[in-house]
């Protein structure tokens, strides 16, 4: 336990640091959202028919696009190889890294949404739920993700092999978190689409920790 | 200990004797099946001539799941019990796996088309296959994006692991969810619910497709094997290079 | 540093990219012992730490301490070990004392960061954000946390790499003085370092034969 | 109509049926094309690559 | 020129010894677009209302992710230090290099791009627009982030940092090339957007390599 | 080697970091010289390589050839020398002879490439990717570069890292060769680095006090 808060302590501190970090990816996520109203047009109607699924879908790109560097500094600095030789268990190591990651960059962006949630004329009253389901959501692809992020250590074209790995995988999030808003949107319980994503945070939880230890020290052999 | 470092001569003794067999099923098989599939069964009442691309949709089908669930337990092995043989397996696989993909998406999308009025729909089971492709191919990218071929093995056998309960949810969709596309009617519990004159071309077309995939297998394989051999020998050389520079430098070093 | 203890390894086999670059080894590194690897670019010196470390599993054969086999229980064997590679892990935007200090604080709740930077003469630096240093003085901080919590082996990949002479003579002062403490020392080096009373070991002996490949 | 005809036909659904056939043939087709390349050629590599193989000719020219 | 053709041929030739990397390219554009009847529901109507929009988004995102090593590796392994100390002149480095990159992955973009539209039900009167808009647009997506490309170099969170610069500038691009297709969709004329189209290409054809020169040189200045 | 020529700094200046690292160095190079710098880690070796490359440009002072300073025609500058730094450049899926001889056709229209490797003893790899290299293997593929296009001037930064004894030898070679047809060699080192009449710069000598922050 002491060995998961010197290394989130640590994560916090280089995000930190390095200033920019949670903002760039903040700024991905609007950027992302607002070309579509240059895609598309910018019809109200339109817009906030599909303001839901582009929002979760910009939250999908912004949480692979930041989770490429979860493991790559500290693979290519040589300090993942000391982490690992650490009496340390490496699924502590991971699960500090990820709620870093999580802090610095989830949570930020679920602040942000309701800006854009504004931006794409969705209606008010699928704010809360937009918000909660993010929060639910976001976890878990930020735990998904690591896997992807572990396994990419050391290949060429990191980044778009991440997402040709990840995306595949986050698209229950994505399919539950907007059918969420989707039903608060239509008047319907978004209780169940709730639940279900809570449980798919419970199984991530769980099993990712333990995935990404198995690709960090498969990365690490060699 | 030596066969342990992966000497590969008896699985291509093996290989030897099983190939030639393959092959003559495929042809035979796939001969038979063509003649019942397009000359010998009759059209179905409900969906007329179409019906006919069931023969090489649904074994097409079957095999996209198949490779990937043998891709899986080689992936497995090799990350267990370290067999170096079930790394070139799940890398002979994953080609074969993607191709039978494509073509259960594209025979589907052509039976779509007149059976439902669209190529395409975005329901459960269409879409899963369609994430089994892209599991196929993130395979491929990620076994090949190492200049170490050993850790793209680890890393992808790892990444196959993971995908595969989609495996299920391809199988499943269908009862889970409510969609254009039909339930399982031949593998199911009480036998299948289809007619023997349709039946005997499907079974003929997806045992030929088997034989094809053990055919093609074994030469993948085979080209593997190569591919591993070659490394080795230009690793050899490399170090070779080095000890016999370090010779002649010193004999030179000698003589002055 | 509480018992006696052996780090030894048995008819180890490196089997990579179809042969074998070396086989049939075996070491043993006692109390106040030290051990230096020798050989060739391309004869395994650094695979063997590697595997030391439990980084690089042996094709065959087994490495132990006196109680156990590594593979076994790895973080029992992490808890023994400092390993030194190529790469020196400094965070650009870490302080040199911040920087000693989170590898230690992993190992011990109160690390002696100062002393150690002292050792290598880098306690003017601590202040000093990892981004401003040159490549002598990063391999340095990576030594330093070497010190910062004390082990019983120090696995040494090259350490001498980059450092200027008064660098190389402060590596040995602290070897010697670790051997003093009973600890034991594995090194690989191109260049003479001064571990008296070392053992050698050439990797040059265990070249393993090829297979034969047809 | 001849049978040929009505045969190619298909009821009118000729338009998917073959085409169906037809990339089900073309993949699988060229799926073995494409492997047995890989094979030649890795085989091809690996001859001159091989040591033992070079030798065998080497010795052969000497004598 | 003939250094040019000598950098090209390099740059096609490593592209084409690894294999898939720009089949991977293709494949995250694909599944970018594959995401949105997950997000934004499977009703075709709807679908095909965006199916334009959407494409060009997909392909910006795409083209942005595989710029982002445009000259990573060349960095990382030292080939841009000796590059930009070689007697040629750094534009025609920055020319050949982009060339290189659009050749493959450019190209096999567009071919994908008719596929997708299919999955989109988008109107078959499209598709000739579609393919002709992305073919001028796409050479100015790869000179623009040629540019950023040059300037992430270094940097941390080199990926994240691209896409806020680059993503504002592709948007003149994205406009034009939505509305020449939606131009021949609603059966007006596509001549006078693709007209722009060629502008644009003009314009950064012209100005892309000297910028992206001078932020090469810079980030070399260390 | 078209005509006589003398490359030359003069009180130049390094401010890196918030400090001086050199101030007030002088030096030059005539035809057929060498200049071998010298001094602790962190004293500006790299920092004075790179500047006379042009990669760094000098805080106070300048660097100039007989004709003219270097950031006056950077390209012209360019074609005068080859910089050897610290990466060493080599494709993993290039072989070595297509990797030498990308580099040499951006200067020559036909290079020599095979003279080249054969200079250090990499000529039998000329068709193995460079994937499969050891470490000092690819230093000497970037050394081979150097040599399959001639120019005036080389600068090498601690040429013989992660070279063994023949390679440094080889080295050693090349660099007389050169010299003995005009050309001028700057090289820092660690190690001893047999440069004949070389003269030697101890960065240690140039030390600027630092600034005082209050
Ligand atoms: C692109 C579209 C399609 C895809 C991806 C697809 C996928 C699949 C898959 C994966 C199976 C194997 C299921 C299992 O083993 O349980 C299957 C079976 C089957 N498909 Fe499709 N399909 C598509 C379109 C269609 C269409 C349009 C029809 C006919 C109207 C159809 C009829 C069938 C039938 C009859 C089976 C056999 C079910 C059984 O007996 O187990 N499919 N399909
Ligand atoms: N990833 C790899 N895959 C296959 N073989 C490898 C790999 N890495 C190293 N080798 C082989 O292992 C052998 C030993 O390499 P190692 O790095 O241990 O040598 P070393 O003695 O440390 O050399 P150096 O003095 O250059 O550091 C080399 O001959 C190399 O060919
Ligand atoms: N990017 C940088 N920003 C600021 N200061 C730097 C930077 N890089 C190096 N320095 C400072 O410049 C000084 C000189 O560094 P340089 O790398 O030239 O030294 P060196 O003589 O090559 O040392 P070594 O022997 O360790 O290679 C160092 O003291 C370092 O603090
Ligand atoms: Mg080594
Ligand atoms: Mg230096």
């Amino acid at each position: 336990m002491t060995n998961f808060v010197t290394i989130l302590r640590r994560d916090l501190r280089l995000s930190f640091r390095q200033g920019m970090d949670s903002l760039m990816v903040v700024m991905f996520f609007v950027i992302a959202v607002v070309l579509f109203p240059f895609g598309v047009g910018p019809e109200p109607n339109i817009l906030a028919r599909i303001a839901a699924g582009v929002i979760w879908v910009a939250a999908l790109l912004a949480s692979m696009l930041s989770l490429e560097r979860l493991f790559q500094t500290d693979y290519e600095d040589g300090s993942l190889e000391i982490l690992v030789l650490q009496p340390v268990s490496l699924e502590v190591v991971v699960a500090a890294k990820v709620t870093a990651h999580w802090l610095t960059t989830g949570l930020p962006l679920i602040a942000a949404a309701p800006l854009l949630a504004v931006l794409l004329n969705m209606d008010a009253g699928g704010f809360a739920i937009l918000i909660l389901a993010l929060a639910l959501g976001t976890p878990s692809l930020s735990l998904i993700g690591a896997i992807g992020a572990a396994l990419i250590l050391g290949a060429r074209r990191g980044g778009v092999l991440l997402s040709l790995m990840v995306l595949p995988l986050y698209i229950p999030v994505l399919i539950f978190g907007v059918s969420a808003v989707d039903a608060a949107l239509g008047g319907f319980a978004a209780r169940p689409h709730l639940l279900i994503l809570s449980g798919l945070l419970l199984a991530t939880v769980a099993l990712c920790p333990w995935v990404g230890a198995a690709a960090l020290r498969q990365a690490m052999r060699s | 200990m030596i066969h342990r470092f992966a000497n590969p001569t008896r699985f291509l003794r093996l290989a030897d004797r099983i190939q030639p067999w393959a092959a003559g099923l495929t042809v035979v098989l796939g001969g038979a099946g063509l003649y019942f599939a397009l000359f010998s069964s009759p059209a179905d009442y409900q969906q007329g001539e179409t019906v006919r691309i069931m023969y090489i949709h649904v074994p097409s089908a079957w095999m996209a799941l198949f490779c990937y669930t043998a891709l899986a337990a080689a992936c497995a092995t090799a990350l267990i019990w370290k067999h170096p043989l079930a790394d070139l397996a799940a890398r002979a696989t994953a080609p074969i796996g993607a191709c039978f993909t494509l073509l259960a998406l594209a025979t589907g999308s052509l039976w779509g088309k007149p059976m439902w009025g669209t190529w395409w729909v975005w329901d459960a089971r269409l879409t899963s296959v369609l994430i089994l492709f892209f599991l196929y191919l993130g395979y491929m990218a990620l076994n090949g994006a190492f200049d170490d071929p050993e850790r793209g093995q680890k890393a992808s056998a790892i990444l196959a692991l993971v995908g595969f309960i989609n495996v299920p949810i391809i199988k499943f969709s269908v009862d889970w969810w409510n969609t254009l596309h039909q339930p399982a009617s031949v593998i199911k519990m009480g036998g299948p619910a289809i007619h023997p004159s349709m039946l005997t071309p499907l079974l003929l077309m997806a045992f030929a497709f088997k034989a094809y995939f053990v055919w093609v297998l074994l030469m993948r394989m085979r080209g593997e094997i190569n591919a591993m051999k070659i490394r080795a020998v230009r690793l050899r050389q490399v170090h070779a290079a080095e000890a016999t520079s370090a010779d002649a430098g010193a004999a030179t070093g000698e003589a002055r | 540093m509480d018992r006696m203890n052996r780090f030894f390894g048995d008819n180890l086999t490196c089997f990579r990219g179809g042969r074998f670059v070396f086989a049939g080894l075996s070491f043993a590194v006692e109390e106040g012992g030290a051990l230096v690897l020798r050989g060739p670019n391309g004869s395994g010196k650094s695979s063997l730490l590697r595997m030391m470390a439990g980084l690089l599993p042996p094709s065959a054969g087994a490495l132990a301490w006196d109680d156990g086999r590594i593979d076994e229980e790895p973080e029992a064997h992490h808890e023994r070990f400092h390993y030194v590679g190529h790469a020196d892990a400094v965070k650009p935007v870490l302080t040199v004392a911040e920087n000693v200090e989170f590898w230690a604080r992993l190992r011990t709740p109160e690390p002696d960061t100062r002393a150690a930077l002292e050792a290598f003469g880098i306690d003017r630096l601590a202040d000093v954000p990892g981004r401003f240093l040159s490549a002598g003085q990063k391999r340095r901080v990576n030594l330093a946390r070497v010190l910062a919590a004390p082990v019983r082996l120090w696995l040494l990949d090259e350490p001498a790499t980059a450092l200027d002479a008064d660098a190389v003579r402060a590596v040995e002062a602290a070897i010697a003085a670790h051997r003093a403490r009973g600890g034991m020392v594995v090194a690989s080096t191109h260049q003479a370092l001064g571990l008296d009373g070392g053992d050698v070991l050439d990797l040059a002996d265990f070249q393993g034969e090829d297979l034969d490949i047809d | 109509m001849s049978g040929m005809e009505t045969f190619l036909e298909m009821g009118g659904h000729a338009g998917y049926i073959w085409p169906a056939y037809g990339i089900v043939a073309l993949v699988l087709a060229g799926l073995w094309l494409a492997s047995r390349r890989f094979v030649r050629a890795s085989n091809a590599e690996l001859e001159d690559l091989n040591p033992r193989a070079r030798r065998k000719r080497g010795s052969g020219d000497e004598a």
